[in-house]
């Protein structure tokens, strides 16, 4: 088969494993994780599908839709590790006051 | 001016139903003066409607709302039976409302929704196809279910369970057959002598659809197999069970039946479907079955509400009964039946706010120390039995007579039967009243001249004057018989 | 038609002056003077009866009411009840100045002569059966005036059977009025007639009205109502009550329209066999007043069986109208003398010369009953014969009237024999109006005898010899074989059985209340008893408790749907399910 | 400026009023964002205005043509959606101002625009790759507006709300490569002319409807709608079921009346029925299961989407109308019974049913607002949820497939059971011991304004209705 | 050949190295494994000649994203892994990635092979564009709206991300006694911005432009966090608010100019429409910049001793 159809397939396969991973784990970093894997593989199949024509330049569109796809994972990403950051550090400050360590200034609490 | 008054007449309760909605639990004064000029201006939109369409002229009012079906508001001479009953008998009730809730909370709320209620009555009478007609009659559904449990106790709440399982599955019923018939017959105006001109066939389709729309209706009507949430209903406050569950619920379900038999699917062709006679059957069944019951019953107003079933079933047996007088006796019952039933819940509702007194056994000798409310209980209750002079009598005669035009003289039978057993629970109820010493003595009169509150005395004694006079002058041309001959003569002539 | 023409005012006043007064005695303001007034309730209708009046329509009033037809029956009806309802309403001021509840029984008095007067006016359908159930409904007052649980226990027996009367009769009306709804009672008899249902007609008008006129089986209610009713108001009801039902049955009936030999026969029959049963249960009652009252039952035998052959022979039907007519006069005038003689004897007492005066009249009653010679009796049963004669039934009818006339004068003796030991030497007072209204009865009954309104031909036959004798050894038989009776009676060796009044009815009363039971079981619960396991709540309790199995279902299946793998293999199923339907081939 | 001009502006002024609030820091927010919320109300009138005088309305954005550029097109269903955004969500961000604090405040605001320029865009355009970047704007959006408060219940919710968003999204952009790679041309339009039935247009179709069944929800994929709804502040839920879900339904239904009509036959609508129906069932049955108010409430949101799948079996321009109209009037009916349970929340601090006893005297407004916007989820005649229901039936019987009419009419029970077992209670007695927290007026008014809506869409439907048809003609 | 073999080697290495991230227990194992797929994500992209993509793959996919997740893991703790759960699925696990990648693959391999796409429709209108590279055309004319939306996005994440980290939390850093750290970033500074602006400049003829040169700053940013006392931009400051919201300002108002003078949005004149296209391209590496910048926290709050364990 000729190169862009391996990427495209390799793309899916990306794909595939990031879906299915991101509904086999409990961890939000890891389902992060594989929502950007899963991410990188349909990015990958569009910017394979560009370079189906082996001479001149490859279709820039797909490479535009790429170049957003990326900026718009990477805004997802932020925001979901902000958002795991954010839990983890209420579950700490939760569990330290439970184990009695005096933790005044963590204390974020809700607002 | 016969575009605005049918509008005008529906908005006369709608509007200040509103306003009291939002007036504060003080303003007492207030909202019975708006309540009583609310009530006083829909009767005289009423009569003015009523001599308009007796000189023959046409009042309809059209509004857009639905590609295939406008919502009509019009006023025929079968809508004006209806809606003169329930103006008349508003107004009297509010009266009696007002004396009877005198001091308890919540009252804004209770006459803001029996201002709703009689404007979604209004609009079952005046509406001019299908789906008006089921749009009001939903909106009757909402604004009883507070009144029923308007006293918010635990009983108040499981009947209103109940009063909502029934009336929403039989609302679904008549969405049902109203969505099939619009399908069919493209739009479905009531006309006279029938709507489904276009329908070719469809025997199948049709009697489907009647049968979901006479299941609907016969919720309301109280026929027999859906007729469990009326009894039940009973623990609303007397004013609600007097016009609600006596005229306003019972009659649409009755009124819709007649609506959809002669201006939906016309005589002649529900005759050929052969839905008439199990409709008539069923009616009887309700006749004899909702009397037996009510022979049961120990308590007053359950024995009312169950004599209700099988006095409502009258009419729907004269309007299925294949010929005009059946249907004469049939639609005067409308009429009748709303003028005794009401003053029979009044004189409970006095009993049970003077003498706290509800069940039949303990009504010994009370007609000494209540004579007008007993004398007013003993007219309904005759009329009940169907003997003259009172308004009952006329009716009985008529379905008679029509039952047996139409060749169905077991109905005659089944008519009989009912007078003997309405006798068997009403009669023992007058003796015990009139001519039973009371076993200790009553509490004393409040005041001198009023054995109970004017504002409860008056409304019942004149609803029984008027059921008297609704039989004693039953051939005059006003009365409600004769404007049944008039609708009968313009608009169901089968 | 203007409201009203001169000629319509004495009909107007026959029926409004008891209305007037009866609302008069509803009103407490205004109760004084109507009672006093209210004696006087019926004497416009006496006045209607020997003056003519017009016949009035109000067409708004009812299904549109007609009143008043100049024809005989009207006339004399109108007659000997406006007699007895005066006088007996002048007996009861007297007899009831101390009783306690004097205002209902002057209500439910006026408000039943209304219904009778009605009835006796009405000339159609819808008002005859108006009046006619006024009169039948506040009857029942008058019955249980006295509070007792007889009373109660004969106002019911006579309720109930009214109503199973009635509602035949409402279907015999039903019949009837076919399609024309306001019929003129003029042409109902024709209409009877030609109608599919004839014999359906006349026998429910037979039955409907027997229960009134009281003919056997349907008697039951009236040995009961008599003794418990006040005497003005027994002497009413056996008097002019009774007489509507007769009047129904001339109104109603096809006489003389056609002939229904088979119905009639039968009818004559339970005519004679009523007039034998009266008697012979008669004569075993203890009470005075029961006497009376089946003595009135074997004389409305009579009566039936004028009508049961008026049916089979459609020729010799006015002569046997006549001959009703005049038999139902002079039993009215009779009967209510006997009646108000047994409550005036105990008020006047048996001694001194007001003694001798009421037995005097007690007897010449008595002998009018039986049918003696030169008496209203006996003028009553010639032209009963003459007229049954005409109807040539069968030849041994003449007999078994004779023997009835025995019967009838053995009843009488009985009756007397009852009354007058019992009544004590000196009277109460307040006696005077009492006796004058008694003698008034007494004077007008011998004048209605010399002037009748109907049947004056027969009046000559009386005095020719044959007939004289043909009344007058009935009567002589009777009085000795009481005599004999009478005397056995002293060495008592020979006690007559008691039965207790309304006889059959313990029989019916055994069948009738267990079902009555049944229908009203829970009425008596204090509280309304557990709530009454009807299908519907049944189905309501499994419904619930499917409800809630259900609910917790669905959320131990949303449980486990929540898991991340399941929603995995959701997605994924729903793509490999998607993709199977894209692409298979359509159908 | 030319008509078409006009179509810009809904989508600029809530962008541009977002970065100017967030310029202003912390004082102006709340002028700033009143300012662009009036302003960005008005274009959408406008524009309303424009296409039901002038009729379909087409731009191509930056002058390009379609397979190279982007361009809008502005029907009458996109029209009533934007009218129905531009009514609901200022409504809802009302009751928000005073339901969150005023840190909230500085925050929600800027979002809530954010979101509303996603939603215009999104109901505006009509090519595939933009319409991921706007489902993917609001998505992340809705994200930051339900962790708004920082609690620990909000951040789960933002949390499970993101990582369920993101796969639909992504299944999306897969299904938008597959068909660029095919057709090579992103527009709606083009794509619908040259779309011919093959593996590629299955697997896009079919991969792009998960994704948005996903987002939507669907039912057996609806399991984090209740905890989000739960977890998120009231006024922020109000938003995402009355119209951030709105959304991807509205993308599934451009994609099937539009793009897919062709290659998708007679089963696959069935297929979505059927899930629709179990939606219906499963939703209402759950909410009847539930004791605490906004989940019974959410999961009703799960219901009533079921309605909504109900289009696609019957794939009539009858039943379009009809479900679009359910979208409008749920928008309204559930934005004023979540708002309303936030008033009673705030004012009663009770979650349970019980909260709503006495509700009918402490706080008319909000238990009428509670009762019209009940009455139109069942279904009732004087209410929009009537009117689609009753479009609706009548399409299920004159398609022949009545059963669909059957799961509306069992629908309309189930969700009067749960609705009058809401309302039931706030006829009851106060609870003792409950002390009602008076809340400012403007809270009050807010669902009775939204509840009026849902009432007046049932009584004056025939303008809707006529909008609607709008751009149908073709 | 060998270009065929480095291809497939890519092509299957990929799947796998996902696979491998996803299956590892320990967080910061399967963080690391993620940035060497990054980077060979990177590669691929250079492979398919997409300059543009590997280089913000690079910078932005796996360079932030990657010091993002390691900087966050060291705020969360390992949640003890239940294996068992892991392996009740496995096999599951792959028999669904199995029949996924079937499915798409399928639909995948049927796509004609030798499509050329809209190149020559991009081509024929390039003049126009006022741009010669034909990515940056596509990016900031032809589909410039997208971009504006993705800025919103952009934007709004950042929003998110800032709003969700209350000030409380954030630490005013103290200098790490590393001295290496230190004197690295001082000479780095010069050579950062000097590539970005490059970068900035060459995207109007050839790869590069406004994101890859913000990531270039941001990257520095993040180095400067990390090594002195420059501490996480904060909203509250003008300053930082107007570097952040000008691109867009200047985005938006070039986008509505057209507006009024009768033409559609974005639709600049031919003339101008290259200087526009790169004003707006500056102001937006500053903004993109900002942005990817403060989505970093700062350093954990030095006060708070954890229990236990030292950050690894």
């Amino acid at each position: 088969m000729n190169p862009w159809a391996v990427y495209a397939l390799s793309g899916v396969a990306m794909f595939s494993v990031g879906l299915v991973g991101l509904f086999s784990h409990e961890h939000p970093v890891k389902r992060i994780l594989a929502s950007n894997i899963a991410g990188s593989g349909v990015l990958l199949v569009l910017v394979a599908l560009a370079r189906r024509e082996p001479t001149g330049a490859p279709d820039p569109v797909p490479h535009a839709l790429v170049l957003t796809g990326i900026v718009v994972s990477v805004s997802a990403t932020a925001l979901g590790v902000a958002l795991a950051r954010r839990i983890a550090r209420i579950d700490a400050t939760a569990k330290a006051e439970s184990t009695g360590a005096s933790d005044p200034e963590a204390g974020g609490g809700s607002a | 001016m016969n575009t605005w008054l049918p509008l005008a007449v529906l908005l006369s309760s709608l509007l200040p139903g509103l306003v009291i909605f939002l007036l504060a639990e003080e303003q007492r004064v207030l909202r019975t003066t708006l309540n009583l000029t609310a009530a006083g201006t829909k009767l005289l939109f009423t009569a003015a409607m009523a001599w308009g369409v007796f000189r023959g002229r046409h009042y309809e009012t059209r509004l857009p709302f639905l590609p295939k079906a406008d919502l009509v508001l019009r006023a025929d001479t079968f809508s004006l039976l209806f809606i003169i009953l329930s103006a008349v008998l508003w107004f009297v009730t509010t009266i009696y409302a007002v004396g009877y809730l005198e001091g308890t909370p919540h009252r804004s709320r209770f006459f803001g929704f029996f201002s709703l209620c009689v404007a979604s009555t209004m609009g079952i009478a005046m509406a001019g196809n299908l789906v008006t007609f089921f749009l009001f009659y939903e909106m009757l559904t909402l604004s009883t279910y507070p009144l029923v449990i308007h006293r918010g106790t635990p009983e108040a709440l499981r009947a209103g369970n109940v009063y909502l399982r029934y009336t929403l599955s039989g609302a679904t019923l008549l969405l049902a057959g109203v969505a099939l018939l619009y399908t069919l017959a493209g739009s479905v105006e009531f006309t006279e002598g029938g709507a489904l001109d276009g329908v070719v066939g469809h025997s199948v389709e049709l009697t489907v659809a009647f049968a979901l729309l006479i299941g609907g209706l016969a919720v309301k009507a109280a026929l027999v197999p859906l007729h469990g949430w009326l009894p039940v209903a009973m623990v609303a406050p007397a004013p609600v069970s007097a016009l609600l569950h006596a005229v306003a619920v019972v009659k649409a379900g009755a009124f819709g039946i007649t609506r959809v038999i002669y201006d939906v699917f016309g005589v002649y062709r529900v005759h050929d479907l052969g839905v008439l006679h199990p409709l008539a059957v069923v009616a009887a069944v309700t006749i004899l079955y909702g009397s037996l019951r009510a022979l049961q019953q120990g308590d007053l107003k359950r024995r009312l509400a169950y004599s209700t079933v099988s006095q409502v079933a009258y009419i729907v047996v004269g309007v299925s009964i294949f010929g005009t007088v059946s249907t004469i006796g049939g639609l005067v019952h409308l009429v009748h039946q709303g003028l005794m039933k009401i003053t029979l819940f009044f004189c409970a509702g006095n009993l049970a706010e003077e003498l706290h007194v509800h069940r039949v056994a303990e009504l010994r000798g009370v007609g000494r120390r209540m004579p007008l409310t007993m004398a007013a209980f003993t007219i309904g209750a005759l009329g009940m039995i169907g003997i003259p002079p009172v308004a009952g009598f006329i009716t009985k005669w008529y379905l008679g007579i029509g039952a047996l035009e139409a060749r169905e003289p077991w109905l005659v039978g089944v008519l009989l039967l009912s007078t003997l057993l309405n006798a068997g629970y009403f009669l023992p109820i007058l003796y015990t009243a009139w001519f039973q010493a009371p076993v200790e003595p009553w509490a004393p009169r409040r005041s001198r001249r009023w054995e109970v509150g004017p504002a409860l005395l008056l409304p019942t004694v004149a609803t029984a004057v008027l059921s008297l006079a609704a039989g004693v002058f039953a051939g005059a041309d006003l009365s409600p018989l004769g404007w049944t001959k008039l609708i009968t003569e313009r608009e169901f002539r089968p | 038609m203007s409201p009203f023409e001169v000629a319509q005012l004495p009909v107007i006043a026959a029926l409004g002056v008891p209305c007037v007064l009866l609302l008069a005695v509803v009103v407490p303001g205004w109760r004084g003077w109507a009672m006093r007034l209210a004696p006087w309730a019926a004497l416009p209708t006496v006045g209607l009866a020997l003056a003519s009046g017009a016949p009035v329509h109000w067409k708004s009033i009812l299904l549109g009411m007609r009143l008043y037809a100049p024809d005989e029956v009207t006339r004399t009806f109108l007659l000997f009840t406006g007699v007895l309802w005066s006088l007996s309403g002048l007996f009861a001021g007297g007899y009831l100045r101390e009783s306690p509840h004097r205002a209902s029984f002057w209500g439910f008095f006026l408000s039943t002569l209304v219904g009778n007067v009605g009835a006796v006016l009405a000339q159609d359908i819808a008002s005859f059966y108006l009046f006619f159930a006024l009169m039948t409904f506040c009857a029942y007052g008058l019955v249980v005036h006295e509070r007792t649980s007889e009373a109660a226990r004969a106002g019911r027996v006579y309720l109930v059977m009214a109503l199973l009367g009635e509602a035949l009769l409402l279907a015999a009306f039903f019949l009837i009025a076919g399609t024309s709804i306001d019929l003129p009672l003029r042409e109902v008899p024709r209409v009877v007639a030609e109608s599919r249902h004839r014999d359906l007609i006349s026998v429910l008008v037979l039955v409907g009205f027997g229960v009134k006129v009281g003919v056997v089986p349907l008697h039951l209610w009236l040995p009961l109502a008599h003794p418990v009713a006040p005497t003005p108001a027994s002497a009413v009801l056996s008097g002019s009550i009774i007489k509507v039902g007769v009047l129904g049955w001339l109104r109603f009936l096809p006489l003389g329209h056609a002939s229904l030999g088979g119905v009639g026969g039968v009818w004559a029959t339970l005519g004679l066999v009523s007039a034998f049963y009266g008697v012979a249960v008669g004569l075993t009652q203890r009470q005075a007043k029961s006497v009376l009252a089946y003595s009135s039952v074997s004389q409305m035998g009579f009566l039936t069986l004028a009508v049961g052959l008026a049916l089979g022979a459609p020729e010799a039907a006015p002569a046997l109208v006549v001959a009703v007519l005049v038999y139902a006069t002079h039993h009215s005038l009779a009967k209510g003398l006997l009646f108000l003689g047994a409550g005036v004897l105990p008020a006047t007492g048996r001694g001194g010369w007001r003694g001798v005066v009421v037995l005097v009249g007690l007897a010449w009653a008595a002998l009018e009953i039986a049918g003696a010679p030169l008496t209203s009796g006996a003028w009553a049963k010639l032209t009963l014969k003459s007229a049954e004669s005409a109807a040539h039934a069968a030849e041994s009818l003449p007999t078994w009237l004779s023997v009835a006339a025995v019967g009838s004068t053995l009843i009488m003796a009985r009756f007397l024999v009852c009354i007058v030991p019992g009544a004590s030497k000196e009277g109460k007072p307040g006696w005077g109006v009492l006796l004058l209204s008694w003698l008034l009865l007494l004077v007008a009954d011998t004048v209605v005898f010399l002037r009748p309104p109907v049947g004056a031909e027969e009046l000559p036959e009386l005095v020719v010899a044959k007939n004289v004798v043909s009344a007058a050894w009935p009567v002589l038989l009777g009085v000795s074989l009481s005599a004999v009776a009478l005397a056995s009676r002293r060495w008592r060796a020979w006690r007559v059985p008691e039965l207790p009044p309304g006889d059959l009815l313990w029989f019916v009363e055994r069948l009738v209340h267990p079902v009555w039971a049944f229908m009203t079981r829970e009425v008596d619960e204090e509280e309304p008893g557990p709530e009454e396991e009807t299908w519907g709540d049944r189905l309501l309790g499994r419904f619930a408790r499917l409800r809630s199995t259900l609910l917790h279902e669905a959320d131990d299946g949303e449980a486990n749907l929540r898991q991340l793998s399941h929603v995995g293999l959701a997605l994924l199923l729903f793509l490999g399910v998607f993709l199977y339907l894209v692409t298979r081939p359509p159908g | 400026m030319s008509p078409t001009a006009w179509m810009a502006w809904p989508v600029i002024l809530p962008l541009l009023g977002a970065v100017l609030a967030l310029l202003v820091g912390r004082k102006g927010v709340r002028v700033v964002a009143g300012v662009a919320s009036v302003a960005t109300f008005t274009a959408s009138a406008v524009l309303t205005w424009e296409v039901a005088t002038r009729g379909v309305l087409r731009q191509a954005i930056g002058g390009w043509g379609p397979p190279l550029g982007i361009e809008w097109r502005a029907d009458g269903l996109a029209v009533l959606m934007l009218l129905t955004i531009g009514v609901v969500g200022p409504l809802i961000s009302v009751h928000a101002l005073d339901h969150l604090g005023d840190r909230e405040d500085r925050e929600f605001l800027p979002l809530w625009l954010f979101v509303w320029c996603a939603l215009n865009a999104l109901v505006l355009s009509a090519d595939a790759f933009n319409l991921y970047v706007t489902l993917e704007l609001v998505t992340l959006a809705s994200v930051a507006l339900i962790a708004v408060r920082r609690d620990r219940p909000g951040l789960d919710a933002g949390l499970r709300y993101l990582l369920f968003a993101l796969p639909g999204s992504l299944l999306y952009l897969l299904g938008v490569a597959l068909l660029y790679g095919l057709y090579s041309a992103l527009d709606l339009g083009l794509l619908g002319q040259r779309i011919t039935p093959g593996p590629v247009a299955w697997v896009a179709a079919g991969v792009m409807t998960l994704g948005l069944c996903l987002k939507t929800p669907l039912f057996p994929l609806h399991v984090w709608l209740p905890p989000t709804y739960t977890g998120a502040p009231t006024p922020v839920t109000a938003l995402l079921s009355a119209l951030i879900s709105k959304g991807s339904y509205y993308v599934l239904l451009r994609l099937w009346l539009e793009v897919f009509t062709p290659i998708l036959d007679w089963q696959v609508g069935q297929f979505l029925g059927v899930l629709g129906a179990a939606a219906v069932l499963w939703g209402s049955l759950l909410a009847l299961s539930q004791s605490q108010l906004k989940r019974v409430v959410a999961y009703s949101s799960v219901a009533q989407i079921g309605y909504m799948f109900l289009l696609f079996p019957m794939a009539t321009l009858g039943a379009r109308t009809g479900a679009v109209y359910l979208v409008v009037s749920h928008a309204a009916a559930k934005a004023s019974m979540f708002v309303a349970v936030g008033n009673i929340h705030q004012a009663v601090g009770i979650t349970e049913l019980g909260g709503v006893q006495g509700l009918a005297y402490r706080m008319p407004f909000t238990f009428l607002a509670m009762a019209l916007g009940g009455i139109s989820l069942i279904g009732m005649p004087p209410s929009g949820g009537f009117i689609a229901k009753w479009i609706l039936l009548e399409e299920s019987i004159w398609t022949g497939q009545w059963w669909w009419g059957l799961v509306l009419l069992l629908g309309g029970l189930l969700a009067s059971a749960y609705v009058f077992r809401i309302l039931r209670g706030s006829f009851l007695p106060l609870p003792p011991g409950v002390t009602v927290r008076s809340i400012p007026l403007g809270n009050e008014l807010a669902p009775l304004a939204l509840a009026l809506i849902a009432l007046v869409l049932g009584l004056v439907p025939w303008f809707p209705l006529e909008l609607l048809a709008v751009g149908t003609a073709r | 050949m060998t270009a065929a073999l480095l291809d497939a080697c890519l092509a299957l290495c990929l799947p796998l190295l996902a696979w491998l991230v996803l299956r590892t227990e320990s967080l910061s194992q399967s963080v690391v494994l993620f940035v060497a797929m990054g980077l060979l994500s990177a590669l691929a992209w250079a492979r398919l000649d997409a300059p543009d993509i590997s280089l913000v793959e690079a910078a932005v996919g796996t360079g932030l994203t990657g010091a993002l997740l390691m900087h966050t893991l060291s705020w969360t703790d390992e949640r003890p892994p239940d294996v068992a759960a892991r392996a009740r699925h496995r096999p599951w696990a792959v028999v669904a990635m199995a029949a996924l990648t079937g499915m798409l693959g399928w639909a995948v391999l049927s796509l004609p092979s030798d499509d050329p796409g809209l190149t020559r429709e991009v081509d024929a209108h390039l003049a126009e564009s006022g741009v010669e590279h034909p990515v940056t055309a596509v990016l900031l004319n032809y589909r410039g709206y997208d971009t504006l939306l993705e800025i919103a996005v952009l934007l709004v994440a950042v929003l998110g991300a800032r709003a969700v980290n209350p000030r409380s939390e954030r630490t005013t850093p103290e200098p790490s006694r590393d001295p290496l750290t230190g004197e690295l970033f001082r000479m780095m500074t010069p050579a950062l911005l000097l590539v970005a602006g490059y970068l900035v400049w060459v995207g109007e003829h050839g790869p590069g432009g406004a994101f890859q040169a913000g990531a270039i700053l941001a990257g520095g940013g993040v180095v400067a966090l990390l090594t002195t006392r420059l501490g996480t931009p904060r909203m509250s400051s003008w300053r930082v608010r107007w570097a952040l919201l000008t691109g867009p300002l200047l985005f938006i108002g070039a986008a509505v100019a057209p507006l009024f003078s009768g033409r559609a949005l974005l639709e600049y004149r031919e003339a101008q429409a290259g200087t526009v296209i790169f004003v707006v391209e500056l102001a937006l590496t500053v903004s993109i910049a900002m942005v990817l910048w403060m989505f970093f926290p700062g350093m954990r709050p030095a006060r708070a001793e954890r229990s236990g364990k030292e950050p690894s």
